[in-house]
């Protein structure tokens, strides 16, 4: 089995998410995140005081997923989160030992 | 010395006896009679000419008239802003904060320069605008200004009809949110204002106004307007439409869930507008008379009603009262009483609440579903709507016996209201009165826009819309909870 | 002719000019003299009787109740709305609004069908409920109802205690949240109206009624509640206690945390109260006299001393001073204060301060821990506790000096308060008022728990429990921030 | 008997007619024309003596000083401590909140037991403070204490007096936020009431004050401060400038972002602030008269104006106008225009609004920058800065046209304000009455700090700085959402 | 060492911390996440406008422990986090290299 | 490649940051974590309830780096998000199989 975390901007959510649906994926976890990285942040400035925010909103997925499904996946998330412009995000592809579904204890891939 | 010259003599005395006191008190200035008049004219509010105090603000008037100034400013800020605030995204926020707090101020420059002057001048003798005699407040002090009140300061009077002129535009702000950018919404209603608001705030409630049936003994039309269903709220609430319509509907309209991101805070709003809507509506009594009991009473009954019909009907179609739909029904009602407020009887007022609670909740789900215009927060549903409705029905329920104003020799009578009134067909000037609000306010916004997107564009780029506008438009962010 | 016939000319010319004007303004109603008593009895907040200023509202009287009125209004929509609705979890805040709104809305119809009059109409010339003669409010315009007040209207007088009657269940809420269904409590108010609040507000200020010391000469139980601590704070409280137990704990507690979700929400809410409770306490001298200049300031001082004293104990006893404490002590000192304002003075206002910040901290503590019951956001350790505690230092402190009417020969020295009040002992009626609005709120809640427990059902599902309340009777959420 | 003798009977008793009930009346006391003059002075706010209505509060005025004690109250309760507290970072938003309460219950205590006394006693006969006559309220009851307004309950003027002596400590918060101990705080608060604020009030504003060029005839320095620029605004704002830099700045100040954590909380206070702040100066009129109804007008036009002009300068500066610009804006043309508010016209208070649009927008940025103190929330730049620029365009723009106080011959003409304002030179005695103030705020607060300093410590420690003053100070966290 | 990530519903996160404190676990990472599975998520209506929720609020929780420990742990999860309804949610365990206490600079298994 | 999970304390996001871009990290992505662990929580009182709060506001950093920088990344977290005091955090280090950039599709180190 292999996890997918990709970090996304936002308003890209529900694209994605209809893609990853498209190539059989079923479930996945969102968390909110703040990135860092090559796009750059937006000053703030209160009355005198001026902050530069380095840290932008994305969001980050979290897809379990046999080996099977993983290019169809990536690929998935790779054209539905894309924009062309800086910030777009990344992929990360890790290989996992276990899954348990906590209702029934099923196992493996059974299990995502 | 004979007789009759004793007698004379005491003639004489007898009568300056009697009549000294007042010959010295007519030196003076007026008879006992004369000045308790004047005291008793203050407790009815009624003209205390001839009496030692006249061009002297009223306590009891005076105050009244401040608070409900007061309270017709909060309802802008901040019941209004948050209102509308808690129903937008979080990105947007504080967007419609800034542009509640920018028409706040430019509408008041404006007002002091010439607006005030332009609606409640009478310099013109026009039905269509005021005058310029008041340019820059001139004369405007707190002697009263009899043309509209006799107890109440002319320039708290003008403070009061100020905070109408902010709200107004304001509520249009509802139904362009989260996609208009901030230059172009100020300089669209900078302009709306000279060419809907003066004009028409002078038609409907100038003392030469063309339909101020209640106070202008030549009005053509005779129609009656409280407290402005067709001033602030037709006007605002159809162009409003308009302006949603040239703007086209939001990035993601009807595909992303664009849900509202404090319901807290729109409540919070609501009640404060609720708060702030007694000022507006009884205030516009212009004292605190038995017609302002009657107005605080109306729009009381009103509002709760519509309140509570528009949630019961969404507990009759889904099984859930929401509180969007309680507060909603609460401005609804709100809205619908603003015209009728001090004509119409208890007994009415809660049929009006019903009525406004049932037709706007159409007009938001039905209607706006089936006409896929992205009215963002429903200013056209509610105040367009609503504020139609209550025109409209005011004319039905006003009613002589709450209301002698009705029927006053001085006017009514003149410019055939009385008639009218005695027959029940108020509603006859009361639909050329919306007619001509609605060509106005929709031929007016159609230009300006049009103008306004031809010079400097009306909304932002796709990327600062995205972002949203705080940080796009304003620099700021809504709320920065924790980790930043 | 002779002398004597032109003396008697002289005369008779004499007389008619003394007279004249009298005989003619006699004709056409009151004496000069008259007419200046009206104008004084105005400002003296006394009846006009025989003036020319009968039936008309007082411009500042009215406007005073008016600002009451919407400050009460604003107490409940959003004051304690957000004040109750910060103390619950996130999960539940909109059911706490939804509860305040539907209330709003539910009892104003029902005090415009039969409410107003069922409370302040006489017709049934009975100390337990009032009248049927002001149904659909038949009656009820401009002119003051000189029963209750000189110089307010009547309509306004009858919005001004819509806003009692709302925010009296409303204050229940508290006792109950975060487990109790929509339609479950929608159900329990109204009925709780019909056997607890109409008949007890009648018996403590209809004109009829049992225990209304001040103002009925015929009252069995001359007892004396200012602003309401028997018919609104005692009423809701005793009320919640049952209703809690009745309804069973929250899911979890005792096992998870429960802390507020907003304190800010919950401080703004508070200062929305201490704002709108000078509607409530000093509007309650139905006119702005000197009476109500008393009810303004002890309500400032017992307050202010209150908050600070619930904090300080905190800091003593766990050297901390909350916001929570600061909130609790300035509800607590309102609540205790209500029942006093217009009878007692400063000092006494400063020692019920003392009083009302420490007895509620305890019982919010000490005793609820004891008992176990869940009483949410301690309705019945503040209102019931706080209210009961007030009423009876009412008795203790109340002074005539301070309130004449207290020693009114035309009400208290034939109802036997005036020998209360003299010997000090009015704390004995007070008891006697205690006990009855304790029973009744007792049976009554008991009674209309158990009949809706057994139609309807009080309890929403666990699952809907669980999932928050907002969800599952409103469908909507409180916040929606970021990502959805 | 002859025809004199008869004569003379007529004469008798046409005298007798005439007179009778005059001496009737005389007997029972004021004659009619007296007690239209007392109902007439009602009107006119003026004093009433030798009339029936004297002693009594008057309504109209009464209620419009309630209400503004009320309005004022609202301004830190919730007002000031939600536009603070959005200012401040999450971690630290309680801290501000109890700070108001702590504030508000500490100093009305005080004021009970001798702060009223000292303000606005006589005793002394002392310009330095007033005396120890009204100690724990004695005396102070609903009769108008006239030697500050004739027509309004002496205990309802001490609530309006107690509001602001309440607001002006809270002001302070704003420069010390977020690293001052809430003991530390409380303990110069009290002492700082006794040696700043209750002289401080009595020179400005006490009947035997020094600088009281209005009422007091005897008035060293004929200054004037309508509604408390010196008293309210530079007193708070240049303590608070020393405070903050005793204290020192902020841990991580300039190295980390301490963004305000709400804007939103922030607008609403602003709003609450603008709402209430009528009270505060339409209040200072005492009345509800030509004088309120004038300072209702300025306050309005310079707020709008100021807020407007700040945002347009950022507007300009950075192509952004910011929610933040237009609230500093409003608050700054609002404390800018209090000394002034009833004394100008409507031009100069638009003149005065712009530059309380642009000299605190410099002041709390640039000047700030430059300067590297750690005025959190910008008291200093708003309060201190606004404060000392109102009370200098005060003396420039007052206008005996608009207020006739200034020329009085009772007052102003022994004092030498009435000359001063002929010849356009009020700005000297202004000058120094800001020098006083200057000096007073800055070695007062000097000494009080390091005292404090040295017995108890003024700052937290490092970690409670860092975890934040709501869970160190007070045990209690702003918003648990969600997951907990 | 191995690492878990548990997606469970936010109601039962004091038992499963104390199931796992009585295995032994000394320290764990709670995030909130919006989960989306094939429990349903509901719809909110606001005036006309509908909005189906598809991503419901869970937490996810993070336990670095030791090979031993992973046993005990993914079965004191299961029963503890279990309902039996849909969206109980899964225990996800994957493989770690290393762990570091930052305080002490410990590492391995003495760091968790 | 690998991925570093750090939790450290909210306070120190600026100087870690800092101290990660001086060995040259590009990239990282932030998620706000409530943390269990040795350091003791608060306890907050509402009238008479009280409440202790376990779980602590913490800091969770991902980066993702290739093998070379993982010691200096390492270090760098280690020195920066310290004060010696209990609830410091941890460092969790795991191998990734792939990175992609969305934006350009690029893949591996390139990628991060
Ligand atoms: N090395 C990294 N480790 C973890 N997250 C990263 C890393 N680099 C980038 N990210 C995440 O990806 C987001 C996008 O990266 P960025 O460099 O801004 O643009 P792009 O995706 O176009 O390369 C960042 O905001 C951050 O959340
Ligand atoms: N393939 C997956 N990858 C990551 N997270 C998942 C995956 N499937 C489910 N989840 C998470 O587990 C939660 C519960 O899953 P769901 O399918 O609703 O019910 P169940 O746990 O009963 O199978 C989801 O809300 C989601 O957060
Ligand atoms: N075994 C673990 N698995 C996951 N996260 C942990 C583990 N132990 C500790 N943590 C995280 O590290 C944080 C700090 O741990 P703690 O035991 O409080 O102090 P220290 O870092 O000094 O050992 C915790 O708040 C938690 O977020």
């Amino acid at each position: 089995m292999k996890k997918i975390e990709a970090v996304i901007k936002p308003f890209k959510l529900e694209e994605v998410k209809e893609a990853l649906a498209a190539v059989g994926v079923e479930g996945l976890t969102v968390t909110e995140v703040k990135g860092f990285g090559r796009q750059k942040g937006h000053t703030e400035i209160y009355r005198g005081s001026e902050y530069t925010v380095d840290f932008l909103p994305k969001l980050k997925l979290e897809v379990v997923l046999s080996d099977e499904m993983l290019q169809a996946a990536v690929e998935a998330i790779s054209k539905s989160a894309k924009t062309g412009k800086i910030g777009d995000g990344k992929i990360f592809v890790s290989s996992l030992e276990e899954a348990i579904r906590i209702r029934t204890g099923e196992r493996g891939e059974k299990a995502v | 010395m004979n007789t009759w010259m004793k007698l004379g003599g005491l003639v004489t005395l007898a009568i300056a006896l009697l009549t000294g006191p007042l010959v010295a008190q007519e030196a003076a200035g007026p008879t006992l009679e004369q000045r308790i008049a004047g005291v008793e004219a203050y407790v009815n509010n009624v003209d205390p000419a001839g009496s030692k105090v006249v061009g002297i603000p009223g306590p009891g008037h005076n105050a009244w008239i401040m608070a409900s100034a007061a309270l017709v400013l909060f309802m802008t800020l901040p019941g209004l802003a948050l209102f509308y605030g808690g129903l937008v995204r979080q990105k947007n926020v504080l967007s419609v904060l800034a542009q509640c707090l920018g028409i706040a101020g430019a509408v008041t420059i404006l007002w002091f320069l010439c607006g005030y002057s332009l609606v409640f001048g009478t310099g013109f003798n026009s039905p269509w605008l005021g005058g310029i005699e008041k340019l820059f407040f001139k004369g405007v002090g707190p002697a009263p200004n009899t043309t509209y009140c006799y107890w109440v300061s002319e320039n708290v009077f003008a403070m009061f009809q100020l905070m109408f002129a902010i709200i107004t535009p304001a509520l249009i702000i509802g139904a362009i949110a989260e996609r208009m950018k901030f230059s172009a919404l100020m300089a669209f209603v900078i302009a709306w204002m000279f060419v809907v608001y003066f004009p028409l705030a002078h038609m409907v409630w100038g003392g030469t106004g063309l339909m101020n049936g209640v106070w202008n003994a030549d009005a053509k039309i005779p129609a009656i307007d409280f407290a402005g269903g067709t001033v602030v709220h037709m006007s605002s609430g159809w162009s409003a439409l308009i302006l949603c319509l040239i703007l086209g509907p939001r990035l993601g309209f009807r595909k992303e869930a664009m849900p509202p991101h404090s319901m807290v805070l729109c409540m919070a709003g609501t009640g404060m507008l609720w708060f702030g809507w007694y000022g507006f509506n009884a205030g516009s009594a212009l004292a605190a008379d038995g017609i302002a009991a009657t107005a605080f009473t109306t729009t009381t009954l009103c509002t709760a009603t519509a309140s509570f019909t528009w949630a019961m009907i969404e507990y009759i179609v889904r099984q859930k009262a929401s509180v969007l739909g309680f507060c909603s029904g609460a401005v609804g009602g709100l809205v619908v009483i603003t015209p009728a407020a001090g004509f119409v009887d208890a007994g009415a007022a809660m049929l009006m609440g019903v009525a406004a609670g049932a037709v706007p909740f159409f007009a938001c789900t039905a209607l706006k579903k089936a006409l896929h215009y992205d009215d963002a927060l429903d200013t056209f549903g509610v105040h367009a709507v609503g504020g139609t409705l209550g025109a409209l029905l005011t004319g039905v329920f006003a009613n002589p016996a709450t209301n002698p104003n009705l029927v006053s020799d001085a006017y009514a009578a003149k410019n055939g209201l009385k008639a009218l009134a005695e027959s029940g067909t108020v509603w006859v000037p009361q639909l050329q009165a919306i007619g001509i609000t609605l060509v106005l306010a929709i031929v007016g916004t159609t230009v300006i826009a049009l103008v306004i997107k031809a010079i400097i564009g009306l909304r932002p780029t796709e990327e600062d819309e995205v972002q949203g506008l705080d940080l796009a438009n304003h620099g700021e962010e809504g709320y920065i909870l924790a980790i930043k």
